[in-house]
């Protein structure tokens, strides 16, 4: 992505994100397919590859950039993970606690 | 509001669209990014809801029985590429391409998400027929309760897709056009990440703890 | 107006000027209001038997105790602001004001590190006493007394609870005994919508919520009476939701066992289910009871220990379960006589 | 779906007048009184509008406007009239709870009271209050001129009225939830309440939850994006740092609420199982749900009140605030703790102890930060000539009685202690606490303080001193009572008990809410009263109090540009500093054109199909709801087709304006502020140091 203005440059940053993102895609499922569901690490994996795939279309398709004109929009991505990831990490936490403690006589 | 527009956004600067515009363009695209991340909130939470009921299958069929993972993968592609076709609508209109090869490549976009959309209720009807249905369980509440979220989603952008090319063909590329075609490209491109968590949580995440 | 900066002035009388000044934001008959509320609050001055401030079991003890360490440990970082708040009012009032005046002066090094500071240590101490105090007092956690726990099992009925006593086969509504000196080991749930139990004067609460258990241990240091109840609005017969609890020694308690025991009725799917309507205690009670019961309980032989675990159970059973067969609707069971149950 | 005929549910005997026919009690008599106060007035309202002509004025300057400061002072009102409401069912619980055991009300009566005036207060009252101040105040502070999206902020007034309309409605037709401002399902559920009263309020959160979202995105880019030049983040004043933590909140905390309320909604209306009993529902996933909102929200109220606390406390105090940086992070670490504690109302829920000892421990640290506040502002009044009018009154009875509230708050933080008083009195104590002397007692402060800016009047300050005084000890009496009947034990949301111990706390807390009616009552005499004297209360030149901040520099009553010139700034009190160096009152360079939006009707049909569309869903009624849904779809993409939504004020027309209001600067006397609550005082303040 030298020229960053030009016509085919903005095109090139667009095909590039398509293809890692397609070349990612196609990684989950194979991986997925290919080790089943009984090796529930797998999901690890798979986790890796969503997280790489969010970073390529991130950055080749929304251009969320560090550069300085973009820094709004990276602060706001930033803190808005951050409360994702606080409600969805705590919700999953409490709610797995209180499913073991609410069912320990059945 | 003195907005000197920013330059190094390649795919969605507004600053290059020529002409007056009444509002600060950065403004626009900087109150659409913050509308998009409540949204993401929203998706979130009902993510979080859906981890939490992976099990809550209360003797109803589960992802095993339900998922099927072909049409699964041309959904994603279908959806992936649209987010491609509609970066490249953005780049023909930025470089002030013909006004045709614009419109083709939205038209484009627009039958890939009919498409992604029609395989997915397609989807939905498989599932119904196999007992899949939302009233039958917790998990499969859960289940219907987010990925028609998305669908949602697409079907409003198809909306505002189809309003828009009627715009452009009566009125033509209005800068004020313009800047609402880019906010539907960031949207566009938004969707395709919340769909990334859709495959990867609700389809594999479910398929392998459900 | 010219401003005096700083007059020395002797302390008793500023202090005396003070008060006049104060006195000053409040109207004459406002002063006679204190009056008014102590004549009142005398009125009845009997102190509910039903608080964790009349605690009749260590739980309630330590909870009490931890609620006043929080209470005096707030103030040391509350007070300043009770004292200083009317001084420098005083003081630094524009008319007749003695302070000196410093319109541009904003931030002081010092000051702020006392201002984070302190706040921050209270909170400090506090966090360490919540820990150990929320560690040791887990609900969860089985009381380590002499002898074995009883175990009593909770279902949060409309508008009653059930206790079901399965070592000894037993279960009653309306009210619940405990021997004194004697853990007890509850497990809980709900026939109806979520509920929260409470005695007060033993533990502290816990929700009990439809196809899911909960548990809570206490143990009994004091004989005496007590009430427990329901803290969760539930509808029409919320208030009336409590039962007695007693407290009694070994012998009383085998006693009252064998009471429940011969004068108690079965309880079986169909007592269960005329239990399990939407009726209050009294209501139930009326229905019920025999005359060898008191006037408040209802007793009941166990003739399936499995009874709890077939409640919760119920929404485990992967069917959808009908109106008419979630306890707790309008339309579960006789649909009609609870018509005229206002207050 | 279909057992329902084309009116769905509705039928006469949803009329809550017919209930009083074939029941007549007290209970249904008090429900019919309250839904004819709502016919009686909606229909006096309409009629004077219609006997004094006017409706055009109402259509073309208030409806369909996009001005910020009208939007603001719209919303103010709709609040005010909510408040009413709520302030009367405030006091009907008193009443039964003073009367019990032999009430007057049916449980169920007493129910939807409570579970109202929880929602009213909370969504209607103390959001839309907020949202009115910070829509008046929060563009002029920051030099702007108008928020970043004015029509967005029509809408969101819009629905946020017609949800509340819709709670009104259910005062005359059918009957509200009686599940508490919470609405915890199963109780909420199909099963347990097949009723529409949950339906009222799932629709009535829904909608106003969006328009408070949105509202929060306007807000938020406003001030990241429209400040002034010069304005830097750290040059704003404090109550824009607290609106921006609060809009931020609004953004992140309400989808939570609203996902929580829609899918109750798809238990209740289309047979899902988010929260059944049965079917693998999960009745714990709601209250998460409602909590992860909840609690962000009490301090989305209370911040921007903090703020307004901070501009009064500085203001007259003639001093500059103490300890800005502080603040402002003080306002940030509450913002973003305020998302990690929610579990603290669910501590009784079950789950391990190391769960209650992070969540109990995080809250605790808010007090923190807000005790860092609360010296900051002692610290501003320290070393200051302070002055006691009324929005000062309020500040100090804030800063006394809030204490107490935030103390009690951290005793409900021990999960130990809270296992004790949780549901019970002792928490509605705290949460008045905290709500009315913190929330309330900002947002009077605040009326009082920007009143003459947007009216061009001052109100009548005695008076204002006396109803807060009211204000102050009519909470006392009502609310410190109930800390010692929870402690006692007396659980919440109780019609009745039956234990006399608690009965004299009751007495005393009906007093107390007698006196606080007497607080309203006062507070209307107030503005009737200075009403009355507005022609000698007028403060044209625009700085009553000696303001430190951009909104004192211009005339009052604002005009529709707020500034002729937009200002550069290069202090944090601007208008302080531009007094002192003699740059305030200047007239511009050159006069340009400005431009502002159009009058836009589609926030007034939004607000009219929304309120069909809520009240079909209600009531089950499909082919309206169908009808109305795609109204509003075609509504918004019309309004798309607008292609010139803007109007131009011409230069020579803002040159008039601000020459006129020049000379009439050069013609007032400068007063000081012994003299500032007399007619001396026409708003040009007079240097004193
Ligand atoms: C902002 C929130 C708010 C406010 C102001 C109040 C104010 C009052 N509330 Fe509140 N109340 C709640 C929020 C609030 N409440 C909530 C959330 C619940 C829980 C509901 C539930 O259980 O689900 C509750 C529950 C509740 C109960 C039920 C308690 C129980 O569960 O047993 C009672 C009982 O008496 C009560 C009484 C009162 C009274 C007497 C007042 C009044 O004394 C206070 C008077 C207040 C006003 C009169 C309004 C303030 C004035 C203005 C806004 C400014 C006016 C300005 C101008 C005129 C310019 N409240
Ligand atoms: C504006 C509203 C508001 C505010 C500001 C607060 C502030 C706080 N609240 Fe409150 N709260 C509510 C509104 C509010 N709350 C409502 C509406 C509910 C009930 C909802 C329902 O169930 O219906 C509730 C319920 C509630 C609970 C749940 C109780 C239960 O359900 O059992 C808890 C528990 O932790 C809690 C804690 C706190 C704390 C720690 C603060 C802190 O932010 C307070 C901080 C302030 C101070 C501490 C005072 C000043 C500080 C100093 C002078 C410095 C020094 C102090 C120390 C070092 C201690 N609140
Ligand atoms: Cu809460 Cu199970
Ligand atoms: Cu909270």
């Amino acid at each position: 992505m030298a020229n960053k203005s030009g016509y085919a440059a903005h095109l090139r940053t667009y095909l590039t994100g398509y293809v890692l993102s397609v070349v990612l895609t196609i990684a989950a499922f194979w991986a997925v397919l290919a080790v089943g569901r009984e090796n529930k690490s797998v999901l690890i994996l798979v986790g890796l590859l969503g997280v790489a795939q969010l970073a390529v279309q991130l950055k080749c398709f929304l251009n969320v950039t560090t550069q300085k004109e973009g820094r709004d929009n990276l602060a706001l991505v930033l803190f808005s993970t951050l409360i994702l990831l606080i409600i969805v990490v705590g919700t999953a936490w409490i709610m797995g606690n209180l499913a073991v403690r609410m069912h320990t006589t059945m | 509001m003195n907005g000197t527009p920013s330059t190094s956004n390649p795919s969605v600067n507004p600053g290059q669209v020529p002409g007056a515009i009444h509002k600060d363009p950065d403004m626009v695209i900087f109150g659409f990014w913050v509308f998009m991340m409540s949204d993401l909130i929203f998706f979130g939470v009902v993510f979080a809801i859906y981890i939490t009921m992976i099990g809550a299958t209360a003797g109803g069929p589960g992802p095993r029985e339900l998922f099927d993972f072909g049409s699964l993968f041309a959904q994603t592609m279908l959806l992936l590429t649209s987010s491609l076709t509609v970066g490249i609508a953005t780049v023909t209109m930025k470089h002030q391409r013909s006004q045709a090869s614009f419109l083709f490549w939205v038209v484009v976009t627009l039958i890939l998400g009919l498409g992604f959309l029609t395989l997915e209720l397609y989807d939905f009807s498989q599932m119904a027929a196999q007992g899949g249905v939302p009233q039958r369980s917790g998990y499969l509440s859960a289940f219907f309760g987010l990925v028609p979220l998305h669908g949602l989603h697409v079907s409003f952008g198809c909306l505002w897709m189809l309003v828009l090319i009627v715009q452009i063909c009566k009125v033509g590329m209005l800068d004020i056009i313009k800047l609402r075609f880019l906010r539907l490209a960031l949207f566009w491109h938004f969707l395709d990440l919340i769909w990334i968590g859709i495959f990867s949580v609700v389809y594999f995440g479910g398929w392998v703890y459900g | 107006m010219d401003w005096k900066v700083d007059t020395p002035m002797g302390f008793s009388q500023n202090f005396i000027q003070f008060f006049r000044w104060f006195s000053h934001f409040f109207p004459r008959p406002v002063l006679a209001l204190p009056v008014i509320i102590l004549f009142l609050l005398n009125a009845n001055p009997t102190f509910a038997s039903e608080s964790f401030l009349m605690p009749l079991g260590p739980v309630a003890h330590e909870q009490k105790t931890h609620f006043f360490w929080a209470t005096a440990l707030t103030m040391v970082a509350v007070l300043p602001v009770f004292i200083l708040v009317p001084i420098i009012l005083f003081k630094y009032r524009r008319k007749k004001g003695t302070g000196i005046y410093t319109p541009k002066w904003e931030v002081y090094g010092p000051l702020e590190v006392v201002m984070w500071g302190v706040p921050f240590l209270v909170i400090l101490v506090l966090s360490v006493m919540l820990w150990r105090a929320t560690i040791s007092l887990d609900p969860y956690e089985e009381i380590q007394g002499v002898v074995p726990p009883v175990k009593v099992e909770v279902v949060g009925l409309d508008w009653k609870w059930l206790f079901i006593y399965p070592q000894l086969e037993i279960a009653t509504v309306g009210e619940l005994v405990v021997p004194v000196h004697t853990p007890v080991s509850m497990t809980l749930t709900s026939d109806t919508v979520m509920q929260s139990f409470l005695i007060a004067a033993l533990a502290g609460q816990i929700y009990v919520m439809p196809g899911m258990t909960t548990k809570l241990n206490f143990i009994a240091t004091k004989l005496g009476k007590t009430q427990g109840e329901n803290t969760q609005f539930t509808g029409k017969g919320f208030t009336d939701q409590k039962f007695d609890v007693l407290i009694k020694n070994d012998e009383d308690f085998q006693a009252w066992v064998a009471q429940v025991r011969a004068s108690g009725i079965p309880l079986n799917e169909d007592t269960y289910n005329r239990l399990a309507t939407r009726t209050t205690r009294e209501e139930a009670h009326k229905e019920l009871a025999t005359a060898q019961m008191p006037a408040q309980a209802i007793y009941f032989t166990l003739p399936d220990a499995s009874l709890f675990q077939d409640i919760v159970m119920r929404y485990h059973s992967g069917k959808p379960l009908s109106i008419e067969e979630q306890p707790g609707t309008e339309k579960f069971g006789r649909d009609k006589e609870v018509e005229g149950a206002q207050p | 779906m279909n057992e329902y005929g084309w009116l769905g549910k509705l039928n006469w005997d949803s009329l809550v007048f017919s209930k009083l026919i074939t029941d007549p009690s007290v209970s249904e008599f008090v429900a019919s009184t309250a839904g004819s106060i709502v016919i009686i007035a909606t229909v006096a309202i309409l009629g004077l509008l219609t006997w004094f002509r006017v409706w055009g004025t109402l259509w073309s300057e208030w409806l369909t406007s996009t001005d910020h400061k009208r939007i603001g002072i719209m919303y103010i009102v709709f609040a005010l009239v909510m408040m009413t409401r709520g302030l009367l069912e405030g006091m009907v619980m008193r009443a039964q709870q003073a009367a019990a055991p032999d009430g007057f009300l049916y449980a169920d009566h007493f129910a939807q009271l409570f579970s109202t005036h929880g929602t009213i207060m909370i969504f209607f009252v103390a959001v839309p209050f907020v949202v009115g101040l910070v829509n008046y105040a929060m563009p002029l502070q920051i030099g702007a001129r108008d928020v970043a999206f004015p029509v967005l902020n029509q809408i969101s007034l819009a629905v946020t009225v017609a949800s509340g309309i819709l709670l009104m409605v259910s005062l005359v037709v059918g009957e509200f939830s009686t599940g508490g401002w919470s609405a915890y399902p199963p109780y909420t559920g199909g099963d347990f309440n097949p009723g529409v009263g949950p339906d009222y309020w799932i629709w009535a959160i829904v909608f106003s939850g969006a328009g408070t979202t949105l509202t929060g995105i306007n807000f938020t880019v406003t001030i990241i994006k429209c400040r002034a030049a010069g304005m830097k983040f750290f040059r704003m004043p404090m109550f824009c740092w607290t609106v921006l933590c609060s809009s931020i909140l609004m953004i992140f905390a309400m989808p939570p609420l609203s996902v929580a309320a829609l899918m109750l909604g798809f238990d209740r209306y289309l047979d899902f199982h988010f929260f059944t009993n049965d079917l693998g529902g999960n009745m714990m996933n709601y209250a998460n749900l409602f909590w992860l909102f909840g609690h962000p929200e009490v301090y989305l109220l209370v911040l921007p009140a903090y703020g307004i606390f901070s501009e009064v406390f500085s203001t007259f105090s003639a001093k500059r605030l103490y300890g800005y940086k502080s603040l402002v992070i003080a306002t940030m670490s509450i913002g973003v703790l305020s998302f990690t504690v929610w579990l603290h109302h669910f501590f009784t829920m079950g789950q391990s102890p190391t769960i209650n000892i992070v969540f109990g421990i995080a809250t605790m640290l808010i007090a923190v930060p807000t005790g860092v506040k609360v010296y900051d502002w002692m610290a501003t009044m320290y070393r200051g000539r302070i002055r006691f009018t009324t929005p000062m009154i309020y500040s100090i009875g804030f800063l006394i009685l809030f204490v107490i509230g935030g103390l009690s708050g951290v005793i409900l933080a021990n999960p130990t202690v809270d296992f004790q008083v949780h549901n019970t009195l002792f928490l509605v104590a705290h949460f008045h606490n905290v709500l009315i002397p913190g929330v309330l007692f900002g947002l009077l402060a605040g009326y009082n303080y920007w009143f003459p800016k947007a009216f061009g009047f001052r109100l009548n300050d005695k008076l204002g001193r006396w109803s807060a005084f009211l204000w102050v000890l009519g909470f006392m009496l009502t609310f410190f009572p109930l800390y010692g009947a929870g402690l006692l034990g007396m659980p919440r949301r109780s019609f009745s008990y039956m234990d006399l111990t608690f009965k004299p706390y009751m007495l005393v807390a009906f007093v107390g809410a007698m006196v606080v009616l007497c607080a309203l009552i006062s507070l209307v005499v107030q503005l009737v009263v200075s009403l009355r004297d507005r022609d000698k209360n007028r403060v044209p030149v625009g700085d009553p109090w000696d303001g430190r901040s951009l909104e004192w520099s211009i005339p009052a009553p604002a005009p529709s540009y707020n500034f002729a010139e937009l200002p550069r700034v290069t202090d944090r009190d601007e208008f302080t500093e531009a007094k002192e160096q003699g740059r305030a009152y200047l007239a511009p360079k050159v006069y340009r054109d400005i431009e502002v939006p159009k009058n836009n009707p589609l926030g007034f049909i939004l607000c009219v199909l929304s309120g069909i569309l809520m009240f079909a869903l209600v009531w089950y009624i499909w082919w309206l709801a169908l009808i109305s849904a795609v109204a509003i779809i075609v509504a918004v993409i019309a309004s798309t087709f607008r292609w010139d939504s803007e109007r131009v004020i011409p230069a020579s027309q803002v040159q008039e304006d601000t020459e006129k209001w020049l000379e009439q600067v050069k013609k007032s006397r400068a007063v000081g502020r012994d003299l500032e609550n007399t007619p001396a005082n026409v708003g040009y303040a007079k240097l004193e140091h």
